[in-house]
């Protein structure tokens, strides 16, 4: 493996807990959403969609509706000649595709799948057309729990599958019978974690345009603007050097705008079908109902423990809610098998074993969500590892240290071979406890003077950051993922950086021109950064799964580098000096010893550029200052750990949080005030996970809650401040020692909750361990009721 | 998600509104903050034909101090009537329910009368008019007439109101001196509709027996529901937990409790029990350092 | 949706029958039905206006009976479509004789979906409720209307 | 067809006379008729806040209120609150504590809070929870928005005016 590029010169940029270049537009309501974007003649689509979630489409009757004077056109699977295919050349070749019609044919698999869609002059009309549109359909019995899907007898979902479950797979390391049957303590449980939905306050929205010239220019709300130009290519058939996609400024993601929707391929084909530009904006309705789900898996986790504690084995079989279609790229296996490979968590289980399984259902497809996999899959084994200290009659604490891998052991291999690089986990829990006061609280009385019971819980993490070709392949995703950046020095010493990545909310403007001022040695105010944007950027796979402060900026680093070499190969031939001697500060470059000895860089780089008669020859140096590199790292794992105190009141099942800590090492920090509000904002979508958000379909395939109103994320009450705290253990792997931040802090928000819980009841005679999420007044009652009155201890 | 098309009328009094109605009928709504009505039809949920606008008539907020209570003028914004001097001093317990009802943003425009005719059984003003013995008073083209609040609640969403009338008023009496009252209640998050709710207002005699007692559920069934059953159970005997949690039990008797997504009819019934207690516990307090 | 409930008359089971088939009576006492008109499969074809307050919609659908063993007990079938959702119920009615006439126990499953299913679910099982005891009580008027003399007159 | 009517009204200060369907939302009527996107619009029922304006002062949501509702009020936008690219308090408070990441409930918390710190210049952090409650934000955990508007009301009372 390569040794990453040691950082030159005084760290006068990263680090910096600078504020964020691209923040002033927004606070003034400069910034353009797809939505602020007017392009004149443009005409609105409304999606007509199904109201049923497993049914024959028996007749299509489209005449009321064409007679409207301001329909434009209605177009349906009919119509559309192009491929009806959402998928996106990235997955093992085995796995039968499960793809997403653009427009249904034939039957539909969910409610809110697109039957037709409407043009019209403004959406308000569009959707009085939708609303003349009638179908007659012959239903199908539709499956909302994957046990009921994957019964032998279940009416099948895809006619071209022999059953719904579309993958199984199997893994083992060890000899996990024998550990079991020498264990002194096997805990086995069925845990389910609730149906969300990132909900990012900007829904998706696409528009498009045809030049005159026969290009095509996309503005989608994405994550990944690259390949979905490629993805368009792909399936529109068009050649992909005369597309543009723009993705302007994007009102978050987290991981559900890193997916490819059939609404991204339709508007642009609608729009050269008319000739006219075409804007469709997702309305929170259709967002809760057909913008990918997440986190939704049946988790059957057996744990064998010793006495004291220690983990000898784990068998698991986590059976993923793909929803009624695998969604692409990352298709419906991301929840399950990112969830079993990372199974071993923070701790040395020598033993393991786990299937894998997919299964159907007629629900919106499930795709990425912060904390893809782990969010599920760590809570299960925590809520085991809850139980099994509390049988064992040890705190939980004492399970974590007897099991963590030890800061000396790294690199090191897990039994489902994921290579750990860098991390202290004794201490990050150590600094967790101490700010939460963890041991101290647990000493004090359950019981306040008001009758509601205290409690505080703990819980720690390891994520796999930085999803390059290697981390998704220790993930168990034979995906190929890189970045590219393009940095340019101009004759006035000015520097543009040309990135893949994307920043939608993660101020990549700020720590990716941080790392660039960093390594060239500029001033930051000399550095601008071009993201978003296929015209003007460098192609990369886009801003999603932990990736982008490390393969972002590291491929920065790596270009940055090459510039600031070629910029000083040239200074040391004008000022008659040795390259090695050459410092650059601030956009200054002067001999080390002697600054009096010093040019700026605004006039190096003029030479470079317009006086050949002082710089060196061409052939000894080409001219111009500009350097594309590319990255595709090693994994890197993050690691961190979060506390929660609660006061619950045990008559109504409220719970109130009262403090949340939160310590994180994601390695050499960039912009250590970007990496606290990743860990903020983190926490609190955990905390909805625990504690608020549930899609709840019923029998029928119904989503039961389409609204902001039943479905809730938290808001400013919900939770208290975020105390946070970071430990470094740097990657030695990546380029500036980085790791991810941004999933991470989502993802044992939600356990410490449940912890903290089982801790308010621990008086009661149990253990009460919730084996569910979202944990609302209801669960708690359940949990509580189950048993029988408080004992005293 | 945008409205279906409507005819809009902007009335420049009730007695126009009434008169708009009389035309339109069945086909009218009255428009009024709309903070229920245009999420309803932005979702084409509700696609009334003719909207008539009362939010801009003349002094449309309006709150007058009578001997037996408070008149709010039924256009009066929930934001006015719960700044307003003479509420905060009469009514605490109507201001402590209005901080309740969503956000400042929702209060600056919804209405109290249009909270009330919305008959969202879990929003607090309904529940307020059964625990302050509210009087409405109704008008249309034709005639006036006064309705107790009592009788006013038929299931959710649903009302006595007929459909060529309007809420003019609403006339929210005082309950006796030195009472003490609370109001309890459990949603999801501070702003959402109460999952369950409870308010209570307690009066004490001279030697210190329950003379006065109103016990209002909400959020709980598909109406408000005054507890009288319980109220009975107090009246003239000497408060106490235990007292209180006898009373509290009726109210299984009184309430249909509903599911919903959120929480079951089991746990709407038991922790109606349970805020109930907690209601009279706060209000019996109250009277105790009232005088 | 599962729903129940019971409802007493004060007249023989066949004559509680004959009015729970008659079409007239049933389009005067069904909440919000405009219309019901056979079809060619034994069934109707039925249209009503539902909903609360501002919350309206209108929907078409047919109604079919079966399981029929006169007078005490029947399925009434039923699916409707309209701009806010569609409805698909089943209702199970039997009707026993008692002392002062015919006590009716009827069950309904219904399947709820589209708007009104995402959007209403938190009100409608209670506006159901309120609507079924609205039939009931304008199927006992209607009755007295038409067999008042039948009527049983208990002691 | 339904025929449009006229609309007069005020935002930021300029006059406008429109002709507009009755169903109009105040919400579409400011981002699409006026062109002043930089509301934004995130749920259209009420919850989310990104959409609040304010009317005559005082901050609604602009996706609950029919066009036609504002004639004659005076409407404020986020695009009233710098001046000439100049920064308000308020505003400068989120740029200097990160109180904003996507930015897209931004403009909402902006006009929400610009009234709440006039009516409590001095506010807890509790109060400003409860403020804030009224506008949802999946991006920051809302702890560093209630940074910023502590830091706001401190630097409006040290400025000497309760003007954030």
């Amino acid at each position: 493996m390569k040794k990453p590029i040691e950082i030159a010169g005084v760290t006068k940029h990263i680090g910096v807990p600078r504020k964020r270049s691209e923040d002033p537009q927004i606070l003034m309501g400069q910034a353009k959403y797809v939505d602020d974007i007017k392009l004149p003649g443009t005409l609105e689509v409304a999606f007509f969609r199904s109201t049923h979630a497993h049914a024959r489409i028996k007749k299509l009757k489209l005449d009321g509706a064409k007679k409207h004077p301001d329909c434009i056109h209605i177009f349906t699977n009919e119509e559309f000649s192009a491929g009806a295919t959402t998928f996106f050349p990235n997955t093992r070749g085995t796995l039968h595709p499960v793809l997403m019609p653009f427009f249904a044919h034939g039957k539909v698999r969910f409610v809110g799948e697109i039957i037709a869609a409407v043009v019209a002059p403004s959406r308000y009309i569009a959707e009085d057309i939708v609303d003349l549109i009638e179908v007659e359909y012959a239903t199908l019995p539709a499956y909302n729990d994957v046990e009921d899907a994957m019964q032998p007898d279940a009416v099948l979902i895809h006619e071209d599958l022999e059953s719904n479950v579309y993958y199984a797979d199997s893994f083992s390391n060890g000899d996990v019978d024998k550990a079991f049957s020498e264990a002194d303590l096997v805990v086995s449980e069925k845990i389910t974690t609730g149906r969300t939905s990132a909900a990012p306050m900007e829904t998706r929205g696409v528009m498009a345009t045809w030049g005159w010239d026969d290009t095509l220019t996309v503005w989608s709300s994405t994550q990944m603007p690259y390949p979905l130009r490629t993805s368009i290519a792909v399936n529109l058939g068009i050649s992909e050097q005369t597309i543009r996609v723009v993705a302007p400024t994007v009102g978050g993601g987290f991981g559900q705008k890193a997916h490819f929707f059939p609404e991204e391929f339709i508007l642009p084909w609608i729009a050269k079908e008319i000739k006219q530009p075409v804007k469709w904006i997702e309305d929170r309705r259709e967002h809760l109902l057909s913008a990918s789900h997440a986190k939704q898996c049946t988790i059957y986790m057996n744990i064998a423990f010793m006495k004291d504690g220690t983990m000898v084995g784990m068998k698991i079989k986590n059976i993923g809610d793909s929803g009624a279609y695998s969604q692409y790229p990352w298709s419906g296996l991301i929840e399950s098998v990112a969830a079993n490979n990372g199974a071993p968590g923070a701790f040395t289980v020598p033993n393991i074993s786990f299937e894998t399984v997919v299964c159907l259902t007629n629900k919106m497809s499930t795709g990425a969500y912060r904390g893809v996999g782990w969010s599920a899959g760590c809570y299960a084994r925590e809520m085991v590892m809850t139980k099994a200290a509390r049988l064992l009659d040890l705190d939980i604490i004492e399970i974590y240290r007897k099991n963590f891998i030890r800061h000396d052991e790294f690199p090191y291999t897990t039994s489902t071979n994921q290579t750990y690089d860098s991390g202290d986990y004794h201490k990050v829990l150590e600094k967790c406890m101490e700010m939460s006061d963890y041991e101290d609280t647990k000493k004090q009385p359950r019981s306040t003077k008001d009758g509601k019971l205290r409690g505080v819980g703990i819980a720690f993490f390891v994520e796999q950051t930085n999803w390059g070709s290697r981390s998704a392949e220790e993930s168990g995703f034979p995906a190929t993922l890189h970045d590219t950046t393009t940095v340019e020095m101009d004759p006035t010493g000015k520097v543009t950086v040309r990135s893949g990545q994307f920043s939608h909310g993660q101020g990549l403007k700020t720590t990716l021109a941080q790392v660039a001022a960093e390594t060239l040695g500029v001033p930051f105010d000399d550095v601008v950064v071009l993201d978003g944007d296929t015209a003007t950027g460098a192609y990369g796979m886009g801003t999603f799964a932990s990736r982008s402060a490390v393969i972002g900026g590291g491929s920065v680093i790596r270009a940055a580098t090459d510039v600031r070499n070629k910029l000083l190969t040239i200074a040391a031939h004008v000022m008659e000096a040795n390259a090695a001697d050459l410092e650059i500060d601030e956009g200054k470059i002067y001999v080390k010893g002697s600054p009096d000895r010093s040019m700026t860089v605004a006039e190096i780089a003029y030479i470079t550029y317009y006086d050949r008669f002082t710089r060196p020859d061409e052939d000894e140096v080409e001219p111009t200052l500009t350097a594309t590199r590319h990255y595709d790292p090693p994994a890197a794992y993050a690691n961190g750990s979060h506390a929660i105190h609660i006061e619950l009141d045990p008559q109504t099942g409220k719970v109130d949080i009262k403090r949340i800590v939160a310590v994180e090492d994601c390695g050499n920090m960039i912009n250590p005030k970007v990496v606290d509000g990743q860990m903020r904002g983190g926490a609190s979508q955990g905390l909805g996970m625990g504690l608020l958000e549930s899609l709840d379909y019923d029998e029928s395939g119904q989503l039961k809650n389409a609204s902001f109103m039943d479905f809730m994320i938290p808001n400013a009450t919900t939770l208290p401040d975020i105390e946070c705290a970071h430990i470094v253990t740097p990657s030695p792997y990546t380029e500036g020692g980085f790791k991810g931040a941004g999933e991470a802090a989502m993802l044992s928000v939600h356990i410490a909750l449940s912890n903290a819980l089982v801790d308010a009841l621990s008086e009661y005679d149990g253990p009460l361990v919730p084996m569910v999420t979202p944990i609302g007044p209801q669960q708690v009652m359940d949990l509580i009721n189950n048993t029988n009155q408080p004992q005293a201890r | 998600m945008k409205p279906a098309n409507f005819e809009y009328f902007r009335a420049t009094s009730i007695d126009h509104a009434c008169e708009l109605l009389s035309v339109h009928g069945d086909d009218a709504k009255i428009l009024a903050g709309g903070q229920s009505l245009i999420a309803a039809m932005n979702y084409r949920l509700a696609r009334p034909q003719v909207l008539i606008d009362i939010s801009n008539i003349d002094n449309p907020s309006e709150i007058t101090d009578e001997i037996n209570g408070i008149r709010v003028k039924a256009t009066t914004t929930q934001a006015v009537a719960e700044h307003d001097p003479v509420v905060r001093d009469r009514l605490p317990m109507l201001v402590d329910a209005l901080e309740h009802i969503a956000h400042f943003q929702i209060r600056n425009k919804g209405t109290v009368g249009g909270s009330i005719v919305n008959a969202d059984p879990a929003s607090e003003l309904p529940a307020m008019s059964l625990l302050l013995d509210a009087e409405y008073e109704i008008q249309s083209a034709s005639n006036k007439h006064v309705m107790a609040a009592e009788d006013f609640f038929i299931t959710y969403m649903t009302t006595a109101l007929q459909s060529d009338e309007v809420l003019v008023s609403i006339l929210f009496k005082e309950p006796p001196k030195n009472c003490g009252w609370a109001l309890h209640e459990v949603a999801r998050r501070a702003g959402d509709y109460a999952l369950v709710g409870s308010a209570a207002i307690i009066a004490l005699d001279d030697d210190g027996k329950c003379a006065y007692a109103r016990v209002v559920l909400f959020g709980v069934a598909s109406t408000p529901v005054r507890a009288k059953e319980v109220e009975e159970l107090l009246v003239g005997q000497i408060c106490s937990d235990e007292l209180f949690e006898e009373a509290a039990k009726r109210v299984s008797e009184v309430v249909d409790a509903e599911s919903d997504v959120h929480v079951t009819d089991e746990y709407r019934g038991n922790v109606a029990e349970v805020l109930t207690v907690r209601s009279l516990a706060d209000a019996l307090s109250r009277t105790q350092t009232a005088s | 949706m599962k729903l129940e409930g019971t409802a007493d008359f004060l007249y023989e089971p066949q004559d509680v029958w004959t009015a729970l088939h008659d079409v007239d009576i049933l389009v005067k006492t069904i909440p919000g039905c405009r219309s019901m008109e056979p079809d060619d499969e034994g069934g109707y074809v039925v249209a009503v206006s539902l909903g609360v307050a501002a919350i309206k919609g209108d929907y078409e659908g047919k109604v079919r009976v079966t399981d029929v063993k006169f007078p005490h007990h029947y399925v009434l079938d039923g699916e409707g479509a309209g701009t806010p959702g569609y409805i698909n119920m089943k209702v199970d009615c039997y009707l026993d004789a008692v002392a002062d006439g015919t006590l009716m126990r009827w069950s309904c499953d219904a399947e709820v979906g589209g708007l009104i299913a995402g959007i209403g679910g938190r009100v409608m099982t209670g506006i159901s409720k309120y609507m079924a005891k609205q039939f009931f009580k304008a199927l006992n008027d209607e009755m007295k209307n038409l067999f008042e003399e039948k009527k049983i007159k208990s002691a | 067809m339904v025929d449009k009517q006229k609309i007069h009204l005020t935002v930021n200060g300029t006059a406008y006379d429109r002709e507009i369907e009755p169903r109009t939302l105040l919400s579409d009527f400011i981002r699409h008729h006026l062109d002043l996107t930089g509301t934004h619009v995130g749920c259209e029922h009420g919850i989310c806040g990104s959409c609040t304006i304010l009317m005559d002062g005082l901050p609604v949501r602009s996706c609950l209120t029919f066009a036609l509702q504002a004639e004659g009020k005076a409407i404020e936008t986020i695009e009233s609150l710098d001046t000439n690219g100049e920064l308000s308090p308020l505003q400068n408070a989120f740029w200097e504590n990160q109180g904003l990441q996507c930015g897209f409930c931004t403009p909402g918390i902006l006009m929400s809070m610009k009234a709440f710190l006039e009516d409590n210049p001095k506010p807890t952090r509790d109060e400003i929870r409860e403020a804030l409650s009224g506008n949802l934000c999946r991006c920051t955990g809302y702890h560093d928005i209630v940074d910023s508007v502590v830091a706001a009301a401190e630097a409006a009372l040290s400025s000497g005016t309760a003007k954030a």
